[in-house]
């Protein structure tokens, strides 16, 4: 019998320390699913950010940096610019991406950097304990907007991926979801396509991964997935946002 | 004829593999309890698994391997 | 090779570049914007990479990154944007890397203003950032200085996988003097922690600075500490000038060290005799020399001379420990002390005693 | 003694350039010396100025607080720093364009139509170098050659073709002021 | 008013409303996301309003608008995000605007971790940000105390149109003790220089730290430092306990003074007569009260007690000038000391002296 | 006679910093003309940038703050939250609002801010002697590409405008030019809605203004305007990018 | 002598309330109290703790190093904090969760099946109010109807029903641990 | 019938005003310079001005004032 699934290479044997059900760990595995089929761990070299993901520097089997919060886009660009032939990819939360490192990531895309980025947006401070992110949902009740998200005082939930996708150095950008397999199974596809425009030297690329707290959204993760169906998806459209060839 | 493995000390209990198997043969052993004090996942009727690997694919925790 | 006339800025890019540095990442601030409009136009030239950051902040995480990567790297700025740069510095400190700091200190707080200030002592010196750490802190007083000081500042942060910051001022990096470059052939250490791709076999390479047990967290500050107290033994530098039998001793570093020594030689036409403690490492402190001079029975006292309101100062009375009054000179906000007025406070402070 | 010297002007006219000049040659001669300018967002039309020292021994602050020399190329120029001279200071004022006297009478004064001799040389640009010449000259204490070297190292081989007017703006400049014609 | 149970981050943000505090601008972090949690809570049923910023650079850039404006404003983290908040404290600092800045520190350098520790210490007293200024920095050493400093806090920052830091630890930030708000009604003073519009006739009013001019700068520094003058004269804060005869005195603020009255009942018990000054301002310093026990006979020396590498220990030794030996004990990373180890150190000491 | 044509009241009588031709003193001249016609003057309160506009505070006669630079927007929310019936407005440089400042801008804009900013494109670092700017031009040679921009390692210029024009919380957003007096005219009239649309509380309003510097483009000011019409406006087009009603 | 406690368990366990509640107690009887959590990233799962310390005068560090009584509420706990207790000090053990038994024998040990109890009482998350229960009546320290009261002030009147249930548990653990049942 | 007022000491010679006057009548005074050291622009021909004031709002300076 040959296996059909095992553990990536790519993968430490360290096991996640993540809740129960959440889907930081089946993104972590399919990046590393990735790094194995294309055969570049040897030359890898991955950024965590800091969020729930801050411990991503024991999980991915590559060389690693852990970066100041939302400031894993500057630290890509100044791995790349010395190893420019060397793989670099950043993995990012929404609170570290889209709000205190928004800059970093509107100029590293602006400048098109040859990196990678996997945007995880899970519409949450996860580590802190479920404060407001930039994407949390109108109405969206956590530890900050507790009467739920207004936008007269907090604005709309932010689109990141819409807004970089107006860039000229972007060459890749795609919204995905992990709820079911075949989300899960397109993912994939876009991490590995992300992945290899870095390859082609073609630019910067982004994949935005629609993810779930069930810690912080209060729910059960089979309750979260079905959340992210229902409610993420419509408000944040799944596909390609920009792609060049 | 196929066959899963279970990691059963990695399982958190989160119940996401019992979703999705087409053969709903994942279930919640509620019986026992693993050191990370979690109802682990297990099989029931393994015959019918036909490796389809939906189990293993959306378990965060990397529990499961496929065989087939 | 031989002498060239250059601005203290360009002396400083083209030390870097001779010392194998190759990637610069910074953002322009008055008055140090002669160093990456010189790094722009030479790196491209030497395979290296230059690229103004969209900030301070992104900028320090640029030098993080490809310090990290195993490079020689470097960023400057000035006052309000070194204090930007302040979380990453502390980043870089735990994550043991090494890098150059160059602040060409302005007059502030705030905006403030442009001219030359010595007024980021404390945050150079104690430590801007937060944390228990210190970097080496270089005090160039001259072109020729800003030139060695930045070519060793390399070698040091190597050492010790520490940043070592220069801490210079507008006057410095405007001025022109005549300078000669170490023609030294470069040889950078193996950095076999660099993460430049994980070969099979290989231990993998983290760099990182977060330690969530406190136990662990303490250990690593510990093991920074040992570094720290090697720093103290090794690499202290201090200039003493005019010293012996000196009556009052000025301690002052940067540019007012050179005022200090007009001071000394009109004091000496008046037939005072003036010393002057020169440290060129401001971190680590020369509190040894000074000690030793305050036990001299011919030095009746000190003055720290500055371009602040008195930072310095508190070093130097921690060195003297109260063995000899120590008195403060300063001028601030981009004032340059004029060398007859310190003499005039000396002569006060004189009847004093 | 130390040649304590500033020079000033707007921002067009080359203090800068003069002052380095004279700073370069200074160092070929194999003095100390130092220059320092004036910095900032000084917008065009403002005064530019600089401090050179040239000394046979160790140099302290760059800032010349105490002048043995001024080279005033404007009026505002004049005003601002007639006050820095030493008793017995030089004062050489460029008279195209500064229309007051020095108001100080325990200096040493020459005014000189730098604009003018430059126009007819066929290049206003180098009127700093008639003001240099006449410097040189009252002062000797650096060679017209090292400071024609020095204008060869900076201007480089691409603009050889300048030298010769420079160099006959320098040596009007240095002849205005020969003992032959009076100080006003 | 009846005591009720707490914890020191909720104190915190209670207090700050019952002192009239209407506006909070901040940014989550790990130890006192309490502190964000209750003013969202709260602010809008007062009328107020909350905004969680994008980054720190920005909320403390939010406070520096929101209090030209006119309005009592606060903001709090924890320390890799203070280190964000540097540029932005000089600037309010230098534009004299007054508002309240809480750290609830936690290890480092770097990511470090996020437990209990005083390592940013130098920081907040001799200034993280760049040029000349100083801020009150007050040093809570209980939840009620949390409570009490920040409503002065509020009143001491409007007098002197200067900022005002709160520098707790993550201990103090988590635990709950009971807790009495005063009930004084808040008058806050009036605010004439406030940018709220400008009438006409009225003078413009301009909130602003640029001094281009070097002798406008230097005047202006000179101005804030009469003000540091005043406040070293009248704010100036410390508890002294035990120390009439006590061999040797301990010097320790917040959390770590709590742990040396451990170490005095401990030491009592034991037939040895310890001391404690703990500073409840820590700038301006309490020196004057640190040199008058110096001088007394029965204090034999001084053990200065952080969790850090040793910061405030400067200031000690500052204080004592040298008359009396000074000893350091520390743990740091988010280590807490103990008593009984604190208590075998001091033995050790005495065997010394 | 009468008057038809005077300085504004919302001008100060203090002559202007800026180089001869500089187009910052026109686009000062409009927003002032702007706030006397819409008789706002009392109740404005402006924020100056760190850039050659750095001086605002010293021209517009109305209540002001110097900002720390980029920030200025992060300043403008502090003070609006406190004084939700003021207008205010920031005034910014490119390289303060483009590089520096981009996350400031990015969340104002995102939380619909009602603020009006003035953003000033003149595709260079003026204040600090010409250094590249986000926005400047591919092959512009500046103090800091001085092989001209290169779109391989500095990027391409960004369109602040298109780009925030993504977001939620945006009301209004123009792109205009003052570089001849029919487009001087037409700014006007952009610059004037942008405040009604904070006085109509309607959002957050900006308008972007192609600018020049003479000094640091090393042309006449006559060049100056020629330049901008011929080498910004085909890049950086003019026109609404985005308006609610 | 000053009461300092630790309780520890799960992160679902109700430890933390648990303290708060006895903290609350302590202060409504005019005693010195603090509340002291383990905080952090701590995932659901993980072991969750705080130190709470009763006392008649000024309490220095609220961190308990010599635990006078300790409730653990899972094995990881009763692993982890066992060397904690001074000796004579009160253990007090969920069997429930807990299949191991004290190592030390210099301690004073109960063990309580609290989640059965809680179970029988039909809401296991009063297992935390059964081995409160427990420790009030071995310690005799703080009265039960503070506790009782705190929780009222807690819960609120929204919540009042469920008074009685919380009641009922505390006087179960009392009951187990009377003088009539030996410590095993 | 209109005119023109010049704050000459406020000019800086920047040429601007002189490239939009439908009239042609904006000129710079080479004759004479301010105290800011520039050729201040003026008027000739006033009679031909039709107050415009095309020339007073290309002004980046405000030296510009028209009347009508
Ligand atoms: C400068 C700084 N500010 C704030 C924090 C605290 N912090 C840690 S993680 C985090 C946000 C995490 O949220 P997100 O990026 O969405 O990641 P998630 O945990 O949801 O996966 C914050 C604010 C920090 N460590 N550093
Ligand atoms: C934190 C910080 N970084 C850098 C500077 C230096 N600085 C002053 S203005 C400026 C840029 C000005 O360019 P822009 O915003 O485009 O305005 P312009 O002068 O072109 O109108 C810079 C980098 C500063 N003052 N503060
Ligand atoms: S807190 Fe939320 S994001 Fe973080 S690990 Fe738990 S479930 Fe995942
Ligand atoms: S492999 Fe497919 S069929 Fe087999 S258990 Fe898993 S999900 Fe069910
Ligand atoms: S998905 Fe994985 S972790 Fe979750 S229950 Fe199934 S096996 Fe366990
Ligand atoms: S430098 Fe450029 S932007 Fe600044 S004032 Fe001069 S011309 Fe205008
Ligand atoms: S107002 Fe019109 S016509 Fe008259 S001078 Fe000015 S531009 Fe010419
Ligand atoms: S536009 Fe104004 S500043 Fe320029 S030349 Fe005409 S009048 Fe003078
Ligand atoms: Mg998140
Ligand atoms: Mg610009």
């Amino acid at each position: 019998m040959a296996k059909v699934f095992e553990r990536p290479k790519a993968l430490t044997d360290k096991p996640f320390h993540y809740c129960p059900g959440c889907t930081h760990g089946i993104i972590h595995c399919l990046i590393a699913e990735v790094i194995d089929e294309l055969g570049i761990r040897e030359k890898t070299v991955g950024v965590a950010p800091v969020g729930c993901a801050v411990f991503a520097y024991e999980y991915f089997n590559c060389d690693m940096h852990e970066a100041a919060h939302g400031r894993a886009p500057a630290v890509a660009t100044g791995i790349k610019r010395v190893l420019p032939d060397n793989v670099v990819f950043t993995y990012q939360g929404d609170g570290d991406l889209a709000s205190i490192g928004i800059a970093e990531i509107v100029h590293a895309a602006n400048r098109g950097e040859k990196i990678t980025t996997i945007f995880v947006n899970n519409a949450i401070y996860g580590m802190t304990g479920g404060q407001m992110a930039p994407t949390s949902l109108l109405g969206q009740v956590t530890a900050t907007s507790p009467y739920g998200r207004d936008p007269e005082t907090e604005g709309h939930p932010i689109k990141v991926s819409e807004m970089l996708a107006t860039l000229e150095g972007v060459a890749y950008i795609e919204r995905v979801s992990v709820h079911d397999i075949r989300n899960i199974n397109r993912a994939k596809r876009a991490i590995k396509k992300a992945f290899q425009v870095q390859l082609e030297g073609k630019g910067f690329a982004m994949i935005e991964v629609l993810s779930t707290c069930p810690t912080n959204w209060g729910m059960t993760p089979v309750e979260s997935l079905k959340w992210v169906k229902e409610n993420m998806i419509p408000y944040y459209p799944l596909g390609v946002k920009k792609e060049v060839d | 004829m196929a066959k899963v493995i279970f990691d059963e000390e990695l399982c958190k209990g989160c119940q996401l593999c019992t979703t999705v198997c087409p053969k709903n043969i994942v279930i919640m052993d509620t019986k026992r309890i693993n050191s990370k004090g979690y109802h682990p996942a297990t099989v029931i009727e393994m015959d019918k698994c036909i490796g389809c690997a939906f189990c293993a694919r959306i378990c965060p925790d990397v529990v499961i391997e496929v065989e087939k | 090779m031989a002498k060239v006339l250059m601005k203290g800025n360009e002396a400083i890019a083209e030390a870097a570049i001779k010392a194998g540095c190759r990637y610069f990442f910074g953002y322009p601030i008055t008055p140090q914007n002669e160093i990456p409009a010189y790094m722009a136009k030479m790196l491209p030239k030497v395979g290296g990479s230059f690229i103004q950051a969209e900030s301070e902040v992104s900028a320090i995480n640029m030098v993080y990154g490809a310090a990290g990567a195993g490079a020689r790297v470097m960023t400057s700025s000035s006052s309000p944007g070194i204090s930007l740069k302040q979380e990453g510095i502390s980043y870089i400190v735990g994550a043991e890397l090494p890098c150059l700091i160059v602040n060409i200190v302005r007059g502030g707080p705030g905006l403030g203003g442009i001219q030359p200030a010595q007024s980021d002592y404390f945050q150079a010196v104690k430590g801007g950032g937060h944390g228990d750490y210190h970097m080496v802190v270089l005090a160039p007083a001259s072109v020729q200085e800003m030139a060695d000081l930045v070519m060793d500042g390399f070698d040091i942060a190597d050492r010790y996988r520490n940043p070592v910051m220069v801490l210079g001022d507008g006057m410095l990096g405007q001025m022109m003097e005549p300078v000669e470059f170490q023609e030294k052939d470069i040889l950078q250490p193996q950095k076999p922690w660099a993460t430049t791709g994980n070969r099979d076999g290989e231990a993998r390479r983290i760099i990182n600075s977060l330690f969530i047990d406190p136990q662990g967290l303490e250990e690593h500050v510990l093991k920074l500490y040992k570094k720290y107290e090697a720093m103290k033994e090794n690499e202290t530098r201090v200039e003493c000038y005019n010293c012996e039998n000196a009556e009052i001793i000025i301690v002052a570093y940067g540019t007012t060290a050179r005022i200090a020594k007009n001071v000394i030689q009109l004091a000496a036409q008046e037939g005072i005799n003036l010393g002057l403690i020169r440290p060129v490492t401001l971190w680590p402190f020369p509190d040894k020399t000074i000690g030793k001079w305050a036990k001299k029975s011919h030095t009746k006292g000190f003055l720290t001379l500055e371009m602040s309101m008195g930072q310095m100062v508190e070093d130097v009375r921690l060195s003297v420990n109260g063995t000899k009054p120590v008195y403060f000179y300063g001028r601030t906000g981009g004032m340059v002390p004029m060398p007859r007025a310190v003499l005039e406070e000396i002569k006060k402070i004189r009847e004093g005693i | 003694m130390a040649q304590e010297i500033i020079i000033s002007g707007f921002g067009g006219q080359g203090v800068m350039s003069m002052g380095q000049l004279l700073t370069y040659a200074g160092m070929l001669e194999g003095k100390h010396v130092s220059w320092l300018p004036s910095y900032g967002p000084e917008m065009r039309g403002g005064t530019a100025n600089c401090s050179v020292i040239l000394a046979d021994d160790m140099i302290g602050s760059p800032v010349v607080t105490e002048a043995t020399a001024l080279m005033a190329m404007n009026q505002p120029s004049l005003e601002k720093f007639e006050r820095t001279l030493i008793s017995g200071g030089l004062l050489i004022v460029n008279s195209s364009l500064v229309n007051k006297k020095a108001i100080r009478d325990d200096i040493d004064v020459y005014y000189i139509p730098a604009n003018e001799i430059a126009d007819q040389l066929g290049n206003i640009r180098v009127a700093n170098m008639v003001m240099l010449g006449a410097y040189l000259e009252k002062t000797r204490g650096i060679a017209p050659d090292s400071v024609m070297e020095s204008l060869r190292a900076v201007l480089g081989s691409s603009k050889e073709h300048l030298i010769p007017i420079n160099r006959k703006a320098l040596e009007m400049g240095a002849g205005l002021v020969r003992p032959a014609n009076q100080p006003i």
